[in-house]
């Protein structure tokens, strides 16, 4: 890499860390057997277009630098690490920064579902986080849904002139919640209410979850923007 | 590497004025005092691995000790153990004569007390320039900034690298990481400090320097305990050597009598330290006249004045 | 140190091949999801328990401490789906509310109990090939499969770093803990974002060293590597895909209460 | 560590065999043919840091080169020009009397004559179990399938580590992952390799395994370079000792004329070996005889086989 590219590299990456540690709890892994097999099935067919996406943008991203396949494969490795740590009494019982969404802006949605599949699957099978069977629907809310709303809000803060330390306040945070509302939408959907119904069952999960997410979700806005300060100051 | 040119010249005396203030007790009164008592500690990993069995030492104030035994024989467990990250599966460590608590304030007390050094300084340093990464230790013991910054300060004039005080620590040297390193826990001014394997991966200056540094704590009346892999260094600088494997003290005595046992040293794949090799091989040429009760020299360069 | 991996090398199910494991494990916990039985799940979760344990020669209380790690969302959201907030009257009334009640009715009960139990037998099956089957074998088992190329190599590479970034980061951790950094929460929260900062630069320089090293091994462009893993066995493999069958058929036609899905 | 221990027992015939079926010239032969040829070498990294400079240096087949100097100095730097990573900026390496081209052919068979042992595994070893690990580089070549397969299993034998072969990278210990890292560059069959301090951060175990290895190689005709910062052992060891500082080569003469040069000693920051100091303290006592040319033993044993 030429010295300016470096720097533009450096740069993104700055950029994407600030949204790209989308907060996601372990509590929100939807676990083994929990969806019912159709569900299971939708959810995985729904990732399928990002992932086949996925794989030919990491292709042709490689073609033009090679270096990047390990630049790749630790960024997925860095997501993983930091749900897997052992910390002594931080935030809450389960808040991890999870970095699915770290290279969503570096390297694309398509390439972040295609790693936030492979973390996830790493996260079933080593920490019991998941499973096989939630694989898509866990994939369709942490790795593809959450980073693009982290992505879409980090521009349009800065599109609106918002300070950069806010916008990646928000997108921690909102790209957080976002997984969590989708998670509840999956949820509800398969769990729907004797009267109520689908909507109503979502709220229910919606509410529920709310407990430990919102405070999670702002907490872990301020953690990203605390880790971005400091990495700048690297 | 300029900055280190002027170190081995007359700084001696002045270095350790940080840490005198504090050490007033002249040496002599300090020794013997005992520092840390370890009664049968045992250590188990959560996978079941025992790390520790058995381990019984005492460490008395000012002691110069290395422990000595291969990769994995529970060196660094034993460290974790003294500082409190690991708690004993069994068996009770005192230090000052009182027993650790792993409460809040025990710990806190402990981490003051003793310090640790860890063998690569890239675990260790996280912070994004020297001087945070050295102030993280004061500050956390719950220090005015003031009296921060002054130890900071004061730690890195010891050291003589005030000049990487505003360095980001992921541009130094490997040599100067190290020294950020130790300045960490200076910084803490703690009574005990554990090196682990302190010149692995250095260069022979940075190694020189930082074997001198060690001297001037223990002059200092600082209890060192050093994990070490080097035989000379060894015979030359410890008090007592504490052989480890497998979990288990297999021997605590001199360096001499440590390194005289043959079987031992096989045991642990303990080299012979030269001078020792050559101590012998005077003493069976007769050219140096045995007593009955023979010291060996404790390094090349002191057996070569015996000898002039 | 991840424990699962841990006990899925000293399992002593571990030199089994790899296919027939992923086919019996996969093969249970697609039965588990479809049957929705509690008879099943307590068959299979009894199966799973027994092969792991008995067999796989894992630690019962290890084994015990896995079980517990997803009980926090199963307590959580199966409490979710039983209890239903509204305004029926007819149903068994537990709380009222200003706007409504919390209720349970007796099939949500059902349904909670069902899909409580059979989600914790899929987990034992999910818990049979991760502490009986290593990544690298099951990697090796979906790159048989045909997936994409540059998706095996992540998944190696990726499988590799997160010890390599792991051990830096427990290091780091222990380091900051020597020094008090997690002596109390504000603190815990400044020492964990700096650790995730200086593990990600640390990150990015490993990578930068590991391209130069491999690069020094003729390495351009692409990844190959051989493996050691071998061919399916075919008789072993046809028995367990009868065994996990039959298994199927028997839960269907005599247990089998299959719910609309 | 079990398995080591049958290592230091006859083995050492056998070792090579994997060796030997390419390396059938008998040993003295390719002493003195030219392997490497460095001519007024210089690099310069990217933010304009000069690296190395005027580097010329002509490295013999066979030959056993120790490579000294403060951390820095630039053995890294000159490491990676020889195996093409860094092409130079100006200057021109020769291998085996043809200049190196720097296009894929020309680099795969540099990379073939050429090997690399980084000093830290961990930056070396990538893949997820040890069998995969050192296949890459004979992959890398080219060669068949089958012929890959025999030569990691062959490979494998040599080491004595045959039941590393299905661990996973991560649950090796220190010193079996720099057996790998060995074992990935010996599969690739090169002529020279480079050593980068394979013994930092070992147990003395481990060291002593890996010195023997070295030496094992330089008996069976590999050229050897060594980076390191051991006085005694490049004493021991090397035919010739190059000292490189601030990018530049500052002598290069065998063992002890290099070390008996007080100004250089001082001037890179290296000890003097402790059978140096002995030799000369010998002679000066006149216990041992000095000859108009004097030739100081290579390490203390040597030195007390002599005495007795």
């Amino acid at each position: 890499m030429s010295k300016r590219q470096k720097l533009v590299f450096r740069a993104s990456i700055l950029v994407a860390l600030s949204l790209g540690i989308a907060p996601v709890t372990s509590a929100m892994h939807i676990m083994e057997g929990y969806l019912p097999l159709s569900y299971c099935v939708m959810w995985g067919v729904l990732c399928l277009p990002f992932l086949v996406y996925g794989v030919f943008s990491i292709k042709k991203q490689l073609k033009d630098n090679r270096r990047l396949l390990l630049i790749f494969a630790m960024v997925g490795a860095y997501a993983f690490v930091l749900s897997a740590l052992k910390i002594p009494s931080v935030t809450g019982s389960s808040s991890h920064p999870t970095g699915t969404g770290l290279s969503a802006i570096l390297f694309g949605p398509g390439a972040t579902a295609l790693i936030g599949i492979i973390v996830l699957l790493f996260q079933a099978i080593l920490l019991a986080h998941g499973g096989l069977t939630t694989l898509g629907a866990n994939t369709f809310s942490m790795a593809i849904a959450g980073p693009i709303v982290s992505f879409l809000i980090y521009k349009l803060v800065l599109k609106c002139k918002g300070s950069r330390y806010v916008a990646i306040f928000l997108a921690a945070s909102l790209g957080d919640l976002f997984t969590y509302v989708v998670t509840s939408l999956q949820l509800g959907l398969a769990f729907p209410s004797t009267d109520g119904g689908v909507f109503t069952s979502i709220g229910k999960f919606m509410g529920v979850f709310a407990v430990t997410q919102i405070p999670l979700a702002i907490i872990e806005g301020i953690l990203t923007v605390i880790v971005v300060i400091a990495l700048e100051s690297f | 590497m300029k900055e280190l040119k002027d170190y081995k010249g007359g700084h001696a005396l002045r270095t350790f004025n940080l840490l005198d203030e504090q050490y007033h007790k002249p040496v002599c009164d300090m020794h013997g005092d005992t520092m840390i008592e370890i009664k049968n500690l045992n250590y188990q990993y959560e996978d079941g691995t025992v790390a520790l069995q058995n381990v019984n030492l005492t460490i008395n104030k000012g002691e110069k000790i290395a422990i000595m035994g291969p990769n994995g024989s529970g060196k660094s467990t034993l460290f974790l153990c003294l500082n409190g990250v690991y708690k004993p599966t069994n068996g009770s460590i005192q230090v000052n004569g009182e027993p650790v608590t792993y409460n809040r304030n025990g710990l806190k007390k402990l981490r003051q007390i003793i310090g640790i050094v860890f063998q690569n300084p890239d675990n260790q340093l996280f912070s994004a320039d020297v001087f945070q990464e050295i102030s993280f230790g004061p500050m956390n013991l719950g220090l005015e900034k003031e009296v921060v910054r002054e130890r900071v300060e004061s730690v890195l004039e010891s050291l003589h690298i005030q000049h990487l005080k505003k360095r980001p620590t992921h541009f130094l040297s490997g040599g100067q990481k190290k020294q950020v390193a130790i300045a960490d826990i200076l910084a803490m001014k703690p009574e005990v400090i554990l090196f682990d394997e302190p010149t692995a991966a250095l260069d022979s200056y940075h190694s020189q320097l930082v074997n001198d540094l060690v001297d001037e704590l223990c002059e200092a009346g600082i209890t060192v305990i050093q994990a070490t892999h080097d035989s000379d260094y060894a015979m030359a600088w410890a008090d007592r050597i504490i052989v480890i494997q497998d979990g288990k003290v297999l021997v605590k005595d001199t360096p001499q009598k440590v390194f005289e046992n043959v079987e031992l040293r096989k045991k642990a794949y303990l080299e012979e330290p030269n001078v020792l090799k050559m101590y012998n091989c005077l003493c069976k040429a007769n050219i140096i006249e045995q007593t009955n009760n023979p010291i060996c020299p404790k390094s090349i360069d002191e057996l070569i004045k015996g000898l002039e | 140190m991840i424990m699962m991996d841990k006990w899925a090398y000293s399992s002593k199910l571990r030199e089994r091949n790899p296919y027939s494991k992923l086919l019996f494990g996969v093969g249970n916990l697609l039965i588990c999801v479809l049957c929705r039985s509690n008879v099943v799940s307590l068959c299979i979760f009894l199966i799973m328990l027994a092969l792991v344990v008995l067999i796989g020669k894992m630690p019962f209380r290890a084994y015990l401490r896995l079980l517990c790690i997803p009980l926090i969302f199963l307590v959580i959201s199966t409490i979710t789906v039983i209890f239903e907030v509204g305004h029926v009257e007819s149903a068994k009334i537990l709380v009222s509310l200003a706007g409504g009640h919390i209720y349970m009715t007796k099939w949500s009960l059902t349904r909670g109990i069902q899909l409580f139990l059979s989600s914790f037998a899929s987990v034992t099956c999910l818990y049979f090939l991760a502490v009986t089957t290593p990544v690298i074998d099951m990697i090796q088992v979906l790159r048989s499969l045909h997936l994409p190329k540059i998706v095996i190599e992540l998944m190696y590479l990726i499988y590799r770093f997160i010890f390599l970034l792991l051990e830096t980061g427990n290091a780091i951790v222990v380091a900051q803990d020597c020094r008090l950094g997690y002596k109390d929460r504000k603190t815990s929260v400044q020492s964990t974002s700096k650790m995730a900062a200086v593990l990600f630069v640390r990150a990015y320089q490993k990578a930068d060293a590991l391209f130069c090293s491999m690069e020094s091994r003729g390495y351009d462009g692409d990844l190959c590597v051989l493996s050691t893993i071998e061919r399916p066995r075919v008789p072993e493999v046809i028995v367990m895909l009868a065994i996990t069958l039959l298994e199927g058929i028997v839960c269907y036609y005599f247990l089998g209460n299959m719910p609309a899905i």
